[in-house]
């Protein structure tokens, strides 16, 4: 029997739900030789701003106990590099590209938007409304005023669909989702790395040049899983569903949960071949409880689990 | 990954030499080259390792115990299972002047590349120091290193002193150490850098250096570099 | 060379900064066989509610990568059971008692605060303002106003010292626990366990009875470590650093960041005798640093660590 | 906690016995009394696992492979050190009536403390019953054990209906297995429960059982229990 592990999400068809999250894959092309982009779903292309960025001073990453704390910050070619250096080389890439892109003004967003709208290897955009690591910049999610604006400056200027990036660390995370909605996003990513800092007790400093940065991997599966039971518990919109996710349970966790779709960062870093390695674990689970399609469990865990459906 | 089993461990305080039979071979690796290794479980992040010998499936890596991987690799029980993959990084050999002989200066772990070096290119190698501080680590290397050995507890002096009375017009020199001793190197050298890297392909820009040309990436643009093009300021 | 490993906070001097966390360490009498109360700085009670509660119906427990998920619910035998069964027996640990407490209201918190000033064995009280694990309630730590209720009331009812315990999973930590400073805190316990979820893949429902619970343990170690650096970055505040301390390596990143005392929940569950163990790596660093008195560490990593000082 | 080296494992499919030699001694456990077992990293948690024998710091456990730490112990590699407490909970001593003899009725893992029992007490033991599905687990136990062993795969019957045919007033009952197995025993029947553990000692409340009597915790007040006391719609 085969499984069918395709999902229409924003009105896209997606082979199957695994998408690489955004940053630690970079662009992509540099995994080509580790993994098989036809069995990708999606990625989700490195962070755009628009001036280019240099990123932050090093140590711009340090591992603790199930996870790793980054603070890249952002390095990236800047929105005019971006369209002359990187987009011509996407078709090498046979998946579905979701550009990422963050602002630090309204001005910027809607230049982001406008450019990434003109686009055409570029389907739909995400806006990253929660990198943690700008240095004495407060996260755009945190705030449902801020979180509307962006989402309705973007939406008046383009018809691709819109997913909005969310921190998982905030208080009321529902509150923000529920206003990306109503100012017209299609989808939410929930969620980012989440604010975490290490000290070095030999020299008595955080490790991390610029102190904190953001905690992905297994450390945070459990917190962000939560954040998206939660929210798709009482608002209808695709999620992508991104934190800690290294094994096929994982996985399934996040869908089981709510999530349509299934990002992969840190794993990715760790092994370049982990999406690949998830999605036969999750085609083989499908296979063995006997279910037709990967999309008829997604938010089973809201309804009776498999001893109800 | 690849599995990689633990056949093989000689430890003299907090270094070691470490074999591995990887359960697939990697693509021909070149010193230079590193693999990224994985502990079954803690830490999640693979690391970077240069190669010190590779044949037939059997890796050989040279290891001085830091932190919490190579802690675990120290710790751990003949038959424990690790994950490899690579090789990762730019052979030397892609960016020297291939027409000179080398000066292989060697500090601590720094000296595992350099071995796989004058092992592939023996055509190339003038000479190796390998600088270390304690003499205990005589007993890790056989007859014919003896004499490369740089012992600074034993002479007084560094692997840069030694090197500074080997310096020639002609010698190139390639170094692997700690960032202390790449400064003191002759300007003209080249340097083999570690930094912290999370993917080591190139993807996640972990690994940043900033140059004159710019901010590189050590997995992708190195690990080796001229002397000369470092911002060692931001190191 | 003897290390000076006492502090004094709160006008009480605790001969070592070691704190049991409040909860997986009970009433402390059955850690006695493995435990030298003696060696430790205090013990934070389980926090008692003005109901005795039976606690939520299990599994109430489940692991996580780095971490454990409890939702335990509070059980406890209420202030009255409390008084007549636990209190006369307190003087059996050679340790000082922390007393926490927990209401469902105003009235409630009234009641609480008014006995735990009246029990002479008990010479702190912490308001614990952030269980994860009460079922259909917020907590009171998630917003500023019901936090500064909450301590104005109890600050006029007695006048032990007054600590407040936060959760770390909230959007801006500075801004409540200014309130609770504004309000009449003495310290700040930072933080409690971060709500987290497990679903069972095999069954497509949460693992936990109550579907979420609190995660503590290692994974959230850098998260909590971030808003104790944070809030001592701004607030000049004694704070109880409490998440995922396993070893003295964590326990001395906290006191960096700038934790007073040092609380140990879930590593007192897995081995009741690392808060001992603990404490003498935190000795041995002190004595390896020639560092003469642990005070001397708080907070070091916002005073440019050891090269500096 | 105390060192445990894993010494020696004997594993057919999900079931395996596992020897561990301490470091240090526990204090004289009796039987239905637990150790709590930790991996050297992940899981973090330590977790209960009942004593099958207990000598000269030898400790015997047999375990069945369900999840994190039971499938860490199964792969580890012999020389892999573990950490153990105990031990914790109550000797089924204590709480049964000592003038009886007893059917020890086991399914699975939970043969266990049933066996350290009959070593221990062998007056109070009538006979074993030990339940398992499928019929390769035969080679995991001596001659001497076989007769007691009730294969479902080859009578088609389980350890409850061998059990039936035994039963007589004069003989008591101690139970150990799957909820299911305890809820088909009689009502006089004593039965070893199971239950999510934190700590072992109970101060955490992870292990919460409710009775007749109120809340109880099977750490501290079990494991054993009369089965009519337990509420088992809250299990
Ligand atoms: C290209 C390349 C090649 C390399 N080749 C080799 C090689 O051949 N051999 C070799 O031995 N190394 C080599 N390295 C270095 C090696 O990658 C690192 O030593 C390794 O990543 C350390 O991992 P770890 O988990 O053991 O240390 P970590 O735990 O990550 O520790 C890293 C550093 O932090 C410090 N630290 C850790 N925990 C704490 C704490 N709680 N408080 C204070 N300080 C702490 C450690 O002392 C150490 O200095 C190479 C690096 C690169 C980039
Ligand atoms: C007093 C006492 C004595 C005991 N004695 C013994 C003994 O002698 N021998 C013995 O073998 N056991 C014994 N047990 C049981 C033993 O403690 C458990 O089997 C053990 O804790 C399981 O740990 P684990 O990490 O392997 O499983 P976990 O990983 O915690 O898994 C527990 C359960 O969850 C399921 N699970 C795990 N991960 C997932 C996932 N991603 N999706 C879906 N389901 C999942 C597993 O299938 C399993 O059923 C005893 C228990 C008690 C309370
Ligand atoms: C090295 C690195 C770089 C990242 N860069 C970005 C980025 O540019 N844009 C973004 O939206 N998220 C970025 N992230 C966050 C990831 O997309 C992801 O949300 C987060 O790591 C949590 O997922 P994980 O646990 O699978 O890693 C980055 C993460 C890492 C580790
Ligand atoms: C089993 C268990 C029970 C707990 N009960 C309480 C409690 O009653 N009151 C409280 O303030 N915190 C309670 N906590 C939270 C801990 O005090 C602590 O804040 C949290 O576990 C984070 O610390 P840790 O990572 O060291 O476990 C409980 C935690 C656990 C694991
Ligand atoms: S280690 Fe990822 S870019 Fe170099
Ligand atoms: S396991 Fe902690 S109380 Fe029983």
């Amino acid at each position: 029997m085969g499984v069918d592990l395709s999902i229409e999400v924003f009105g896209i068809q997606f082979k199957n739900p695994i998408v690489l999250a955004s940053g630690p894959a970079g662009f992509g092309f540099e995994l080509q030789p580790y993994l098989d982009f036809s069995k990708v779903g999606a990625i989700t292309l490195k962070t755009i701003t628009v001036k280019a960025r240099e990123g932050n001073p090093p140590p711009r990453l340090v591992d603790a106990y199930g996870g790793i704390i980054n603070s890249i910050g952002l390095q990236n070619p800047g929105i005019k590099g971006f369209i002359t250096e990187i987009v011509p080389e996407l078709n090498k890439l046979n998946t579905i590209k979701i550009g990422s892109i963050a602002g630090f003004s309204l001005e910027e967003w809607q230049l982001l938007v406008e450019e990434m709208d003109k686009i055409k290897e570029i389907p739909l955009i995400e806006l990253n409304l929660s990198c943690p690591n700008i240095k004495g910049k407060r996260r755009w999610a945190e705030d449902v005023k801020l979180t509307q604006k962006v989402v309705k400056t973007a939406r008046e200027l383009t018809n691709k669909p819109i997913i909005v990036k969310l921190a998982p660390d905030v208080t009321d995370i529902i509150e923000i989702a529920k206003a990306a909605a109503e100012a017209g996003a299609d989808g939410l990513t929930i969620g980012n790395g989440i604010q975490a800092m290490r000290i070095n007790v030999e020299t008595g400093l955080p490790v991390l040049k610029l102190k904190t940065g953001g905690l992905g991997g297994p450390a945070i599966k459990p917190i962000t899983l939560a954040r998206v039971f939660k929210t798709s518990e009482v608002l209808d919109i695709p999620i992508i569903g991104i934190g800690g996710i290294m094994d096929w349970q994982d996985a399934l966790e996040y869908a089981m949960a709510g999530a349509s779709l299934l990002g992969i960062g840190t794993a990715v870093m760790v092994d370049p071949q982990s999406p690949t390695t998830i999605l036969s674990g999750i085609e083989a689970f499908l296979k063995r409880k006997k279910i037709k399609r990967f999309r008829d469990i997604i938010g089973i865990a809201h309804r009776g689990g498999f001893s109800v459906s | 990954m690849i599995e990689a089993e633990l056949k093989k461990k000689r430890i003299s305080g907090d270094y070691g030499f470490f074999i591995f039979k990887l359960q697939e071979k990697i693509e021909n690796p070149d010193a230079g080259q590193f693999v990224m290794l994985k502990a079954p479980d803690e830490p999640i992040l693979a690391k970077p390792f240069s190669i010190y010998s590779y044949k037939n499936r059997e890796l050989v890596l040279f290891i001085k115990r830091v932190g919490r991987l190579t802690g675990r690799i120290f710790s751990s029980p003949i038959g424990e299972i690790f994950y490899v993959r690579g090789p990762h990084g730019n052979p030397y050999i892609s960016s020297i002047d291939l027409t000179k002989r080398y000066i292989l200066v060697g500090g601590g772990s720094g000296i595992s590349p350099l071995n796989f070096f004058s092992e592939l290119h023996p055509e190339l190698t003038y000479t190796k120091l390998y600088g270390f501080k304690e003499a205990h680590i005589r007993k890790l290397f056989n007859e014919n290193e003896q004499k490369h050995l740089v012992i600074e507890e034993e002479s007084g002096h560094t692997v840069v002193d030694a090197l500074n009375e080997l310096i020639s017009e002609e010698v190139g020199i390639i170094a692997c150490g700690p960032i202390p001793m790449l400064k003191n190197l002759p300007k003209n050298a080249y340097v083999s850098l570690e930094a912290v890297m999370g993917c080591g392909v190139g993807t996640c820009k972990s690994c940043a250096l900033k140059t004159i040309e710019g901010v590189k990436l050590v997995c992708k643009d190195g690990p080796l570099f001229r002397k000369e093009e470092i911002t060692w300021e931001w190191i």
